[in-house]
């Protein structure tokens, strides 16, 4: 068995170190580098270095050394856990990354927790009543819902909930130079703020997980052990709840795993819209200025985490096959 | 069961006019047809059938867990109370507080996610008054009850063995100690060891909690053992119902007969035989249900729905014609010989009696008046006195053996009982042209078809064969085919194979016995040989001496 | 009922009903009211800390570092006014510079600058180029040697006279000897002190993840008083939206949106001068044919930059002079070659010879329309443009490297030294053009340091290059900004730059 | 199938019409413009005109005919490539197996926008790259989903008897694996299909896009990014047809996954 566990492992470093090249070189492949610019977006204004600036530049962020021998560095600075210094943003990278990515990952937590348990609920319960009038309506809004763009949505919402109704502030991850009298308040800002950006990650999640649990329930709903628990004369919300949904939860947490990859990049554009602090913003950002340092730092993280996010899932599948079967 | 008492009061459940149809995405199917029946305290109702019969519907329909694409008509009476029209909540009530089911054992049929103390405990919470901890000790003490070791409420349903698992649906339906316990194939995926224990188990518990108990299954030996009543069930319909042992002894309704002769463990001797065709998925349809495989059907038999009839104490039927009807009935047979000078009585008083589709075997020494009895009964022997009936008729001469549907009998000796001059198409046709019955062109046809069955080769080669040709076997296959093709109701057949090699004897009584089954005629059989006797016999007669007397199969070694 | 189900489930209700009361308390938006006096809200966005070496190359974090560090002079609305420096002369032969200090200046950690700070600043800024306003030509710089005169006076004498060199000292930061003495690695130094400077602001607060700033007035500061006592820099989703709900106090907005402000006195509109612009570059290494005059005459007659201005600039921009310096410039040509949109004047040019041009353009909104329109306007004259979009930074790297035919830019500093003339045409600049008149020309203006002979010269350089025509500039943005007067009435244009809040004087008093 | 399905099948067809007829049933061409900007929507232009005069009509039903190649590009590349990687590594199983799914593990966790950028940038920023960008990390779905089926399969009975009579791979696919498969892939073709249009609408939002394919997510693209829009009511017209006329057709393309899931009683546990 261990012969087995150890090619698993070697795969996934193997893998991993891929992905690590990967990112090394994916960054330097995009043409331009992180100091010519000759243009600028409209209305903006951009320093144009001239040709020895650039220069001095690269030799002080040791672009002039030959590839290889950048690589080697990067490899071993990561090796000692440290991400390198970003170009543009003056600062260490894993400063960034650990300012940013709370923010990112609590929205990505948040709407990932939300749009999985009102899935598995609408799901349950749209299963339970299977072809009545409600698991219609419900299935189709929940297929037009699934299929709405992310952005779209984003978009939507900014401009009703926050631009002509104001419930929400428009734009931020907390509001700015404000005196808070007690810690909770400062919480309260910030999952005030929070809440467009959640709200629009889970609506473009909640169809895909009522779904995946209405079908799941509709085949545990023809197992033996349903009518037998009918049988049993429990109450249906029993019966529903802690006989069907425990057996139907299963691939819907699997599924919470493996959407994680995905979520990250609908998080890009939630964060573009909603001008929200995470790291969508500043992969962007880091694309459109060629930070290599910086990018290289982001999809490390992004890559750790949809890798680890699979690996759990294939673990909770292995587990979740062998106690059903 | 030898608790039969008397069931004073008034029944427990009485089930009245129950009839569930499925509605199919293209069609209805009729899963029972207008059933009803009552169990009173205490008593085991016996509910058998093959599968699809509707049993376990009217289980489910008892409990009220039919899945939503089954309408259910009729009424269901607990305590006078009519649990079909409560709403769920109040039938949750009634749900494993007063019935409770033993589920068909199944992979699924506990939850997979669930241990089973949990399982057991949700059940008495809900409908009991007892606390956490009392909730846990009935558990536990529950699960000993059954036989089981208490460490098994900490295990997942797939850890268990099946017959463990089977203890555990028991204790679970037991656990709010309900009136009625409907038992749905406890036995069908176990092993005999853990049949026998599952067996012994309910009669006991039965026995301890004194609670009615309906049990479903399909193997006749099981449920002879523990239920009081049986009742037979067909496509959706009762065929019969009564006393237990009375069914096994006598079963009245064709289709048990069939269905008891299928059972290995009833008469462990005999060939096994199933019942010929196919039951047909019965969408509405008018008529018995058993028409298109019962051999004593008529016309009406297609129009009319027999309806459940009591044709004894305690025994009702569902047959147009009463059950299985008596084809020949011969009372106080006397028959003596004068022989230079003494008289010898080969038949004393013989009474005999022969029902449609059954094989009775008459044994004998030779010279105890078997030949002549067989003959009398056919007809071509005049009785000294008493007389022998028909189908209700008198039997006179050669009134029956010269009518298709009538009476046949094959000779024991083959040599002598075809004339060797004539062509095989001769010997066969004889009895066809001689009553003139079937017009000329399509008697070669007939001689083909009863060739056939007779498996003999029906080319016109062999038509044209003369029978001095044959061999023993294939003349008596030749008489077989003559008597056949006058498709008699009643074949006697006397001791037709005791002149032939052991192999071919072999051949010829498997045939025999396979055209009874196909065509459904009865049998006389005459034979001296116990074995061949134990092997095909329905019922066996011995004489001795011209005294005739019915005995058991079993304890005639 | 007491089974875990129902406690997971009460768990779950719980979160809900904590997101549901959030809802409830949507109405208490968070008004920041702690800082007393006039405060002005602008649209944020992270642009780096605001040190001479750490605030980003891109975008306005240069002008947050100006508020908070002063030098020798200032851009005025006409040109250049004397600031830390009272006043300043220059030797007749354009070497020596020297400037007077004014009196009682102070850092904002109360210690008083003196010439020293002056010399260091100049020698650390040789020594480490910060982001912005270095002091080099080439590879090395332009300066001989700095020397202090007394506590008040500085003398700095430069290698070669340069038309450039005035405004390149006089924009010099000047950063406190007391502090950066000890710096070796400035770009790494982001802590408290690097913000330490003599200017009319001090930074009070900055969150680099929101993209927010505080600056607040510095009481001692030397010059005129500033009068906006807090200016906020705040996260900004949407400009507009931000502005219609009070959250901040001045954004541009497009002509469509001029109806819903013009009417109402609440709210001032202004028009930022033309300093921002697009044009078209030629590679005439990749294609000979556009060494051609004519061909790039007949080009600039099938544009219609009417249209370009109608549609893509919604109206709010000016037609680009062929002299390159635009209509707001203060020493811009009129009487520059025009090139109106003529066709069949293009056809004649092209003497029927159909042409196929590829080009490129960024994927910005604007841009693209512009490839668009100009496909379709060419094609009217006979010319086949196959336009290719890339992203802004892949089109910047194929321009400085030539690889491509046509190539659409568009950048801001349309407004600045005239030296950048020289830049943009002299040889070298353009693949594969040059031409000695104009090259003579821009040498000629770079040495002298006469202001109105080097008008002169200017200006004949233009009409010099309006008529080569060895790029076409486009239009030139003018873009709208609405305000409420009510709220803030200062606001002012460095002369050459088109942003009110990037100058300074916009936040201070007359002087 | 249900009449929603039926439903959503007209939809499609009404829509591909649509694409394919563009030139005949638009008065206007969909790249010249026919009329000033922003014109509200009227009997001349059905849909009213976009900033530079072009009828919106015509932009959407030629649009159609880009995002329909987009999709269909991408199921196809993606779908059935996919299919092919994950019924070999189904069947071949052991280390090949291993190799292909961390491969995928690889390219779910290859970020997608520095990708696109760098095909856009070397390649040019064609559908046709646009196309090999997303199929690049949309092929995993399908792999997945074919291999766990094709395990299953391999467990049966009559694999084992197959291979007993010395069946080859082409056999075994021809007979056994490619019926079963065959309606996973086209459910997971239809569903790459919603899901490239969607993704393309996405890429041109960022400006990632192909702005010359004047496909529905490059109008909506130019919609969103006019400045103020929502200031203005061009909005009603320009963003509201895209919008509509993509949320109508992916939707409908995703019920009609759903129907042939269902017809096929296939139950798709998507992995």
């Amino acid at each position: 068995m261990n012969r087995d566990r150890t090619k698993m492992l070697l795969g996934y470093l193997l893998t991993f170190l891929i992905i690590i090249t990967l990112n090394f070189f994916i960054p330097r492949l995009m043409p331009g580098d992180p100091f010519t610019s000759l243009s600028s977006e409209e209305g903006d204004i951009t320093v144009i270095y001239s040709e020895e600036q650039i220069e001095r530049y690269k030799r002080y962020y040791g672009m002039d050394r030959p590839i290889a021998e950048q690589y080697i560095g990067y490899l071993k600075n990561l090796l000692k856990g440290n991400l390198g210094y970003s170009i543009y943003y003056n600062q260490e990278v894993v400063s960034i990354l650990k300012n940013r990515v709370p923010w990112t990952v609590a929205i990505v937590i948040c709407s990932l927790i939300i749009s999985s348990f009102l899935g598995t609920i609408l799901g349950s319960i749209s299963a339970w009543f299977r072809n009545s009038k409600l698991d219609k309506i419900l299935y189709i809004s929940m297929v037009f819902i699934s299929e709405v763009p992310a952005f779209l949505m984003g978009i939507l919402l900014l401009f009703f909930m926050a631009g002509r109704w104001g419930l929400f502030p428009l734009s931020g991850g907390m509001s700015m130079f404000t005196q808070y009298s007690t810690k909770c308040e400062v919480i309260l800002d910030i999952l005030h703020h929070a809440i467009l950006p959640v709200m629009t990650l889970s609506i473009a999640k909640l169809g895909e997980f009522y779904l995946i649990s209405r079908s799941s329930m509709l085949s545990v709903m023809s197992k033996d052990y349903m009518k037998t628990a009918r049988g049993k004369g429990l109450k249906s919300r029993r019966i529903l709840f802690r006989h069907g949904l425990k057996n139907s939860i299963l691939p819907v947490i699997t599924r919470i795993f493996l959407s994680l990859g995905s979520i990250f990049g609908q998080a890009v554009l939630i964060e573009n819209i909603f001008n929200y602090p995470g790291i969508g913003t500043l992969m962007r950002q880091g694309v459109m200025v060629r930070d290599y340092v910086l990018i290289q730092g982001i999809f490390l993280f992004v890559a750790i985490t949809v890798l680890t996010m699979n690996f759990i899932a294939d673990l909770i599948y292995k587990k979740l096959d062998s106690r059903v079967r | 069961m030898d608790m039969k008492g008397d069931f004073m009061g008034k029944p427990l459940l009485s089930v009245k006019n129950l009839s569930i149809e499925y509605e199919g995405a293209s069609e209805r199917t009729l899963a029972v047809d207008d059933v009803s029946f009552s169990l009173n305290r205490g008593e085991c109702l016996g509910i058998i059938g093959e599968s699809g019969s509707g049993k376990t519907s009217i289980a489910m329909a008892i409990m009220g867990i039919l899945p939503s694409s089954a309408h259910v008509k009729g009424s269901i009476m607990y305590d006078d109370v009519n649990i079909q029209c409560l709403s769920e909540g109040e039938r949750n009530m009634y749900r494993w507080g007063e019935i409770a089911v033993v589920f068909q054992n199944s992979l699924d049929v506990l939850n997979p996610v669930l241990t089973v103390h949990e399982q057991i405990y949700e059940c008495i919470i809900e409908h009991t008054s007892l606390y956490k901890g009392e909730a846990d000790r009935r558990v536990e003490n529950l699960l000993e009850l059954v036989g089981l070791d208490p460490q098994v409420s900490e295990h997942y349903p797939h850890h268990l063995s099946g017959g463990m698992r089977q203890k555990v649906l028991i204790a679970m339906a037991l656990s709010c100690n309900p009136k009625i316990l409907i038992v749905d194939e406890p036995t069908s995926s176990l092993d005999p060891w853990a049949k026998d224990e599952i067996i012994h188990l309910l009669k006991e518990l039965q026995r301890q909690n004194n609670f009615a108990m309906i049990v479903i299954s399909h193997e006749i030996h099981i449920i002879s053992q523990l239920a009081d009543r049986l009742q037979v069930m067909y496509s959706g319909c009762i065929m019969e119902r009564g006393y237990t042992e009375d069914i096994l002894q006598t079963p009245m309704h064709s289709y048990t007969r069939g269905f008891i002769n299928s059972s290995p463990y009833i008469n462990p001797y005999k060939d096994l035989w199933g019942i010929p065709s196919e039951a047909y998925s019965s969408s509405i349809r008018k008529g018995c249900p058993f028409y298109n495989r019962c051999y004593q059907r008529l016309e009406l038999c297609s129009e009319k729905k027999p309806e459940l009839s009591y044709v004894a104490t305690e025994r009702e039927i569902a047959c147009n014609r009463g059950g299985i009807i008596t084809i020949l009935e011969a009372q106080d047979i006397d028959k003596t010989y004068e022989f230079n000078g003494n008289e010898i009585l080969a038949c004393k008083g013989c009474n005999i009696h022969i029902r449609s589709g059954e094989t009775v075997v008459l044994m004998g020494e030779s010279g105890s008046g078997k030949t002549t009895l067989a003959t009398i009964i056919s007809g071509v022997l005049e009785a000294d006195s008493g007389q022998v009936q028909f189908l209700g008729k008198r039997v006179e001469g050669n009134n029956f053996t010269s009518q298709m549907g009538g009476i046949q009998i094959v000779f024991q000796d083959p040599f002598s009982s075809i004339n060797e001059f004539l062509t095989v198409e001769e010997a066969i046709v004889e009895p066809l042209t001689i009553t003139g019955i079937v017009e000329k062109d399509s008697r070669r046809h007939m001689v083909k078809l009863a060739l056939k069955d007779v498996q003999l080769p029906y080319d016109d080669g062999f038509l044209a064969r003369r029978c001095y040709t044959l061999s023993g076997g294939q003349r008596q296959r030749v008489a077989l085919a003559r008597s056949l093709i006058m498709q008699p109701k009643l074949l006697i057949a006397d001791e037709v194979c005791s002149m032939l090699d052991p192999s071919t004897q072999a051949n010829i009584l498997r045939l025999l016995k396979g055209l009874q089954n196909a065509k459904g005629f009865s049998m006389l059989y005459i034979t001296h040989d116990v074995a061949i006797a134990q092997k095909i016999a329905d019922r066996l007669y011995v004489m001795h001496e011209g005294s005739i007397s019915e005995e058991n199969l079993l304890d005639i070694r | 009922m007491k089974s875990k189900g129902i406690k997971k489930f009460s768990m779950f209700f719980a979160l809900t009903f904590v997101m549901t009361t959030l809802v409830g308390c949507a109405q208490t938006t968070y008004k920041p009211e702690f800082s007393d006096g006039l405060v002005i809200n602008l649209s944020g966005g992270d642009w780096g800390y605001p040190s001479p070496y750490t605030h980003y190359s891109r975008g306005p974090g240069m002008f947050k570092m100006r508020l908070i560090f002063d030098s020798l002079l200032e851009r005025g609305e006409e040109g250049l006014i004397p600031w830390l420096a009272k006043d300043y002369d220059i030797s007749n032969d354009g070497k020596v510079y020297t400037f007077v200090l004014n009196q009682g200046v102070k850092w904002h950690d109360g210690k008083d600058l003196t010439a020293e700070d002056v010399k260091f600043s100049f020698e650390y800024f040789i020594e480490h180029t910060p982001v912005v306003d270095d002091l080099t030509i080439g590879d090395e710089t332009f300066i001989e040697s700095i020397d202090v005169v007394d506590d008040y006076t500085i003398k700095i004498t430069v290698k070669c006279p340069n038309a450039t060199i005035l405004s390149r000292l006089g924009a010099t930061r000047i950063i406190p000897k007391h502090i950066w003495e000890g710096i070796d690695d400035p770009k790494k130094f982001t802590e408290k002190e690097a913000t330490v400077g003599c200017g009319p602001y001090i930074l009070k607060e900055y969150n680099k993840e929101q993209g927010a700033y505080r600056f607040e007035a510095f009481e001692e500061y030397w010059g005129p008083k500033p009068k906006v006592d807090s200016i906020q820099f705040i996260p900004v989703s949407d400009n507009i939206l931000a502005f219609n709900k009070g959250e901040i106090d001045i954004t541009g907005i497009t002509a469509d949106l001029l109806s819903k402000y013009e009417g109402d006195d609440e709210y001032a509109i202004m028009q930022n001068p033309a300093f921002w612009g697009y044009k078209l570059m030629f590679n005439m290494d990749r294609r000979e044919e556009l060494k051609d005059k004519n061909i790039r005459y007949a080009i600039a007659h099938s544009i219609d930059v009417q249209e370009l201005i109608d549609k893509v600039a919604r109206g709010a921009a000016v037609p680009g002079s062929s002299g390159y310096l635009p209509v707001d410039h203060i020493w811009y040509n009129q009487n520059v070659r025009r090139y109106d949109y003529n066709i069949d004047r293009a056809r004649e040019l092209l003497k029927g010879k159909d042409l196929e041009l590829n080009l490129v353009i960024s994927n910005s909104e604007e841009e693209l329309r512009i490839g668009e329109l100009l496909k379709i306007s060419l094609a009217k004259s006979g010319i086949e443009l196959d336009v290719k979009s890339v992203d802004m930074k892949t089109r910047d790297a194929m321009v400085k490297s030539g690889d491509y035919e046509l190539a659409l830019i568009g950048h801001g500093g349309w407004g600045g030294d005239p030296d950048m003339l020289r830049r943009t045409y002299a040889t070298g600049a353009i693949p594969g053009y040059s031409n000695e008149e104009i090259d003579k020309l821009a040498d000629l203006q770079l040495m002298e340091l006469d202001e109105d002979k080097r008008r002169e010269v200017v200006f004949e350089l233009q009409e010099r290059i309006g008529g080569e025509l060895p790029l076409i500039p486009l239009y030139n943005t003018t873009g709208y900004i609405v305000y409420r007067p009510g709220k803030y009435n200062g606001w002012m244009y460095m002369f050459d730059h088109h942003e009110v809040t990037h100058s300074k004087l916009s936040y201070l008093e007359e002087r | 199938m249900s009449n929603l399905g039926k439903f959503a099948i007209v939809i499609i067809i009404v829509i591909i019409v649509l694409g394919i007829l563009s030139p005949l049933i638009s008065r206007h061409p969909h790249n010249l413009p026919s009329g000033s900007a922003l014109e509200s929507p009227s009997w001349e232009h059905w849909l009213g005109t976009d900033d530079l005069g072009i009828d919106i009509w015509a932009q959407i039903c030629h649009g159609a005919r880009a995002s329909t190649f987009v999709g269909a590009g991408t199921a196809l590349l993606a779908g059935v490539g996919g299919s092919i990687v994950g019924m070999l590594s189904g069947y071949l199983g052991g280390d090949s197996d291993r190799i292909i799914m961390r491969i995928s593990d690889m390219a779910m966790a290859l970020p997608d926008m520095p990708t696109t950028i760098i095909l856009g940038a070397f390649f040019g920023p064609s559908l046709k790259n646009i196309i090999i960008a997303i199929s690049l990390y949309s092929w995993v779905a399908p792999a997945r989903l074919v291999r766990s089926k094709v395990l299953a399969i391999k467990e049966e009975n009559y694999m084992k008897a197959a291979k007993s009579y010395g069946a080859n791979f082409w056999h075994m696919t021809k007979v056994h694996f490619l019926p079963q498969v065959l309606p996973l892939i086209a459910v997971s073709m239809i569903r790459l299909f919603s899901k490239a249009v969607v993704v393309e609408a996405g890429l041109s939002f960022l400006g990632l896009g192909d702005p010359t394919s004047k496909s529905w997510g490059v109008i909506l693209h130019h919609a969103i990014n006019f400045k103020g829009i929502y200031f203005t009511e061009y909005w009603k017209w320009w963003l509201v047809s895209p919008v509509f006329i993509m949320m109508s057709f992916t939707t409908s393309l995703a019920i009609i996954s759903r129907e042939l899931e269902r017809l096929w009683n296939g139950k798709i546990e998507w992995i």
